[in-house]
């Protein structure tokens, strides 16, 4: 039962991430959104990896006994590098769009074209 | 070493210099550029020619029934699973084709619309680094290699969009499209992490060898299908797609048309490959989605292109009603795909569907260059205010006709013979599929009937006077789509037979594809 | 942005030498330890960060320019793809570790089985590492940097 | 080295065949009839006389910026009689980021039912 805590967490992770992408008007709040989404995803890959009583996948000095499985971590690693640059250019994105409309609302930028 | 042995060696090693190529020029673009401008021009043309010769010499090998495998970082083939590998199929060879030739008439085509920019350095290197993505999303066999291709070519392809930063409607799509295209990668790297939980496999083949199609697995094709949908922009995800099409530069929204069909190409991947151990009501009711996103996507793309006055949102609105028809052919295929009376159709359904991908980035791209021509040499884009200007700008004209009439399926265009294709195998399907399909082709001509009026025709406007006919580079940017068209238009068959068709047995066929990496698995037709 | 306090400035000049260290040993032992190019470089940049809110964008502008740092960037990645190409070259497939066994640089091959770690191991591995966290610490502090001159005030744009 | 013969193939699409050559052939001859019956006109049009001007009833000629029918107007009695569905079609299309994600969630759930729920519904039939 207690193992199941970290699927929970994903779950909780995602919704909230979603929520605030989808009902928070402020484009850093959303962009904060998308960085929950992610974090949960992550969170899920690493637990998938995870034995119960592993330890770190390092071979030199190990002490023996089972490891945890090193490739949902090298996939998180991926993940989350791929994030720093999905995060960097939202935010360069998000300050040209405050620079134009001076606002980070979306409700008062442009809005539907036609 | 003599030619033929160059020859074998490059097309053994040509799977991951078809990706390796690009990259390698993306990242010597900023130094080169410090150089000079026209060199720099010319090596990136190069580097894309080279890339496509590249896909030329593996597709043409891959079209006679081989499918390739090259494993990444060793020598010794024994364990292909648990390594990064990819394996083109004729499939993945017949897009592979489509995004370079698309990446290629971009670069030729932006140097004369691109030329009064600054940070050009920056632009060609993520296209070089978009064109990369696109390739490596269409040849992977690993399905988190796949998520990391999308993500490399989203966040490339939404900094182009936004490359007008000077423009406010050009940021604010670029962060639509970043937004969007991460969610989706996300989901897809969930289902990613699902499968990986249940079959300890990354690996297509290896899943769709041990798929047993388990709740889980139905919650991962829920997230894979809809993700990759919103990213090929299927009704009601599309919104992102005309933002993001209309604000671009035009030689980025005809690379932009790629990437979406590399997107269709992983919907049709995970439906048919890695879901192919798994074919029993699950394929009906699949096919059917597919099919009813695909009405709802022409019907509704359609519709909206009709009341749009934005050169490139009208015609981004008509490329989202293309996209219905190709949605619309594979759905056929797969919902027939297991009924033995109707193979035949399911076939020609899957052939007319695999057909319109090209003709689309064909003739959508084609109409997306002259609405940059007539940008370039305007400065205009409302309809509106447009008029009269085919006096002035005579290629242009003639180039819009043949992107008009093959993008509403006129014959001899190529559209017309994907179509026809269509049309047909849907009828006995259900005529009214075939209708509405119909329906929408004649629509989707009235639509662009009006955009040559009110753009190209009418008494010659006084601000328009001194409009001249653009630059050489553009026409024969221009010219090479339209020929291509033309050719495909008046030889149907050749294509069909000789490109066409191994696309879709490859598609059908998952075991071949599995057995290439599995060798003792047995499933499959 | 502009500079913070002395006191501010002071400690992240004693820190920023420290940091920079502890990032590049994580590079380098990235083949031994966890950590690697991403991770050390990520060190390292967030040292030059650290920096650059101290003393401000402005100042750091004047001393680091954003051209330089993306010709380092594009030095890291043609260096990474080159080491792949060379796996085509020298050994048989794209990727391949071609100096393992080698016994020159990196080429040596550990004994089986777990024991101390010996730095001289990993074939390319290390040198991919060397060529990602270049690549790392020139782009991260690139984007750090053009962020925070694009977000400068309007009475420091004067 | 290169045959003819596939290129001049008729395309069967299963239920139909579709021959783009003899297509052409009969678009060109319909065009040279088109070219002849011109020339039967042409030859009592005369040039720089009151032929060439435009008449609309007597009415003066307006400028050229309002003779050119604008874009917006095309199609003016379909769009007006179908402004329910354009209308609610706009009204889908807010332009706003957040909307965007809230489709794809909608579409997932409704897949979600479909491909779960549909099929135990089947099943139970």
């Amino acid at each position: 039962m207690i193992f199941n805590i970290p699927f929970i967490a994903v779950a909780a992770l995602i919704l909230i991430g979603l929520y605030a992408v989808i009902f928070k008007r402020n484009l850093i709040k959303m962009v904060i959104g998308i960085t929950l989404i992610e974090s949960g995803v992550n969170l899920f890959l690493i637990t998938l990896g995870y034995r119960e009583g592993s330890i770190a996948p390092i071979y030199t000095s190990s002490p023996g006994g089972i490891m945890a499985l090193p490739v949902p971590q090298a996939l998180t690693l991926t993940s989350i590098v791929i994030g720093v640059a999905v995060l960097a250019l939202m935010l360069s994105l998000v300050i040209h769009i405050y620079r134009h409309y001076g606002t980070l609302d979306v409700r008062k930028m442009g809005g539907p074209e036609e | 070493m003599n030619v033929a042995d160059l020859i074998d060696l490059l097309l053994q090693h040509s799977p991951a210099l078809i990706v390796a190529v690009p990259l390698l020029g993306a990242f010597i673009t900023p130094l080169i550029s410090r150089l000079n401008d026209k060199v720099r021009n010319i090596f990136v043309i190069l580097t894309l020619g080279l890339t496509a010769s590249l896909v030329f010499l593996l597709a043409s090998d891959v079209f006679t029934g081989n499918i390739h495998t090259y494993i990444f970082g060793s020598q010794d083939l024994a364990l292909p699973v648990v390594r990064i590998l990819f394996e083109v199929d004729a499939m993945s060879a017949f897009m592979a084709i489509i995004s370079v030739i698309l990446s290629l008439v971009a670069v030729i085509y932006s140097w004369s619309f691109m030329k009064e920019n600054t940070g050009l350095d920056k632009y060609y290197t993520l296209i070089l680094l978009m064109t990369a993505g696109m390739l490596g999303m269409e040849l992977t066999g690993d399905l988190f290699n796949f998520f990391v291709f999308l993500e490399i070519t989203s966040i490339s392809s939404a900094a182009l969009v936004a490359f007008w930063t000077n423009k406010a409607k050009s940021v604010e799509a670029g962060f639509k499209y970043i937004v969007i295209s991460t969610i989706g990668a996300l989901f897809i790297l969930f289902s990613v992490a699902m499968f990986y939980g249940q079959y300890n496999a990354l690996n297509m083949a290896m899943i769709a060898s041990a798929i047993q199609y388990t709740f889980l697995d139905k919650i991962a094709l829920v997230l894979l299908i809809a993700a990759l949908a919103m990213k090929a922009g299927v009704v009601p995800m599309h919104m992102w797609l005309p933002d993001a099409y209309g604000k671009a530069p035009s030689s980025v929204t005809l690379i932009l048309v790629g990437t979406t069909q590399a997107s269709l190409y992983g919907v049709f991947r995970v439906c048919f490959t890695i879901y192919g151990g798994a074919i029993n009501l699950s394929s009906i009711s699949v096919g059917w989605i597919l099919v009813i996103l695909g009405i709802i996507t022409m019907l509704l793309g359609v519709a909206m292109a009709i009341i749009q006055t934005d050169f490139k949102r009208l015609i981004a609105f008509g490329a989202v009603a293309e996209i219905g028809y190709m949605l619309l052919g594979i759905g056929t295929g797969l919902v027939v795909m297991l009924n033995p009376e109707m193979t035949a159709t399911g076939l020609a359904a899957m052939k007319g569907g695999i057909f319109h991908i090209m003709n689309d980035a064909l003739d959508v791209g084609l109409l997306f260059l002259v609405a940059g021509a007539i940008y370039y040499a305007t400065k205009e884009t409302s309809l509106n205010k447009l008029g009269g200007l085919a006096r002035n700008m005579k290629y242009t004209t003639v180039f819009f006709i043949i992107g008009l009439l093959a993008v509403s399926g006129m014959p001899p265009m190529n559209g017309f013979a994907s179509k026809l294709l269509i049309y047909e195998s849907t009828y006995q399907l259900n005529p009214i599929l075939s209708i509405i399909a119909i329906l929408s082709s004649i629509m989707l001509l009235a639509v662009f009937v009006k955009v040559f009026h009110s753009a190209f025709l009418g008494p010659a406007l006084p601000k328009f006077e001194n409009v001249k006919e653009v630059p050489k580079s553009m026409l024969i940017a221009m010219g090479a789509i339209a020929t291509i068209i033309i050719i495909f238009g008046l030889f149907p068959e050749l294509i069909i037979n000789n490109i066409v068709e191994p696309a879709a047995n490859a598609l059908v066929n998952y075991g071949g594809y599995v057995r290439e990496v599995i060798p003792s698995f047995t499933g499959g037709v | 942005m502009s500079g913070m306090s002395k006191i501010v400035k002071t400690i992240s000049g004693i820190a920023f030498p420290f940091i920079t260290i502890y990032g590049l040993y994580v590079i380098a032992h990235g083949h031994l330890t966890p950590g690697g190019g991403f991770q050390g470089g990520a060190i390292v940049a967030s040292g030059c960060a650290m920096v650059l809110v101290s003393y401000g964008s402005i100042w750091i502008m004047d001393r680091v320019k954003e051209k330089n740092l993306s010709i380092l960037e594009s030095l890291g990645a043609i260096c990474f793809i080159l080491l792949a190409i060379l796996g085509l070259g020298f050994g048989t497939v794209f990727f391949n570790n071609f100096l393992v066994g080698t016994n020159s640089l990196f080429g040596v091959v550990p004994a089986a089985g777990s024991g101390l770690a010996d730095i001289n191991t990993g074939g390319v591995i290390p040198l991919m590492n060397f060529a990602v966290g270049l690549k790392v610490i020139a782009g991260l502090f690139g984007i750090v940097l053009v962020m925070a001159y694009a977000s400068r005030t309007k009475e420091e744009k004067k | 080295m290169f045959a003819l013969e596939p290129l001049l193939e008729t395309f069967q699409t299963g239920s139909g065949f579709w021959n783009p050559i003899i297509w052409v052939v009969a678009i060109i001859v319909a065009f040279l009839i088109a070219v002849i019956l011109r020339g039967f006109g042409n030859k009592e049009y005369k040039k720089k006389t009151g032929q060439t001007q435009s008449f609309l009833s007597g009415n003066p000629e307006y400028e050229k910026e309002q003779m050119h029918i604008k874009s917006s107007n095309i199609y003016w009695g379909f769009t007006e009689s179908l402004k329910w569905v354009f209308d609610s079609l706009k009204k889908m299309h807010t332009g706003n980021v957040s909307d965007y994600a809230l489709w794809f969630v909608i579409v997932m759930a409704i897949l979600f039912i479909v491909l779960i729920m549909g099929e135990n519904l089947v099943g139970a039939i």
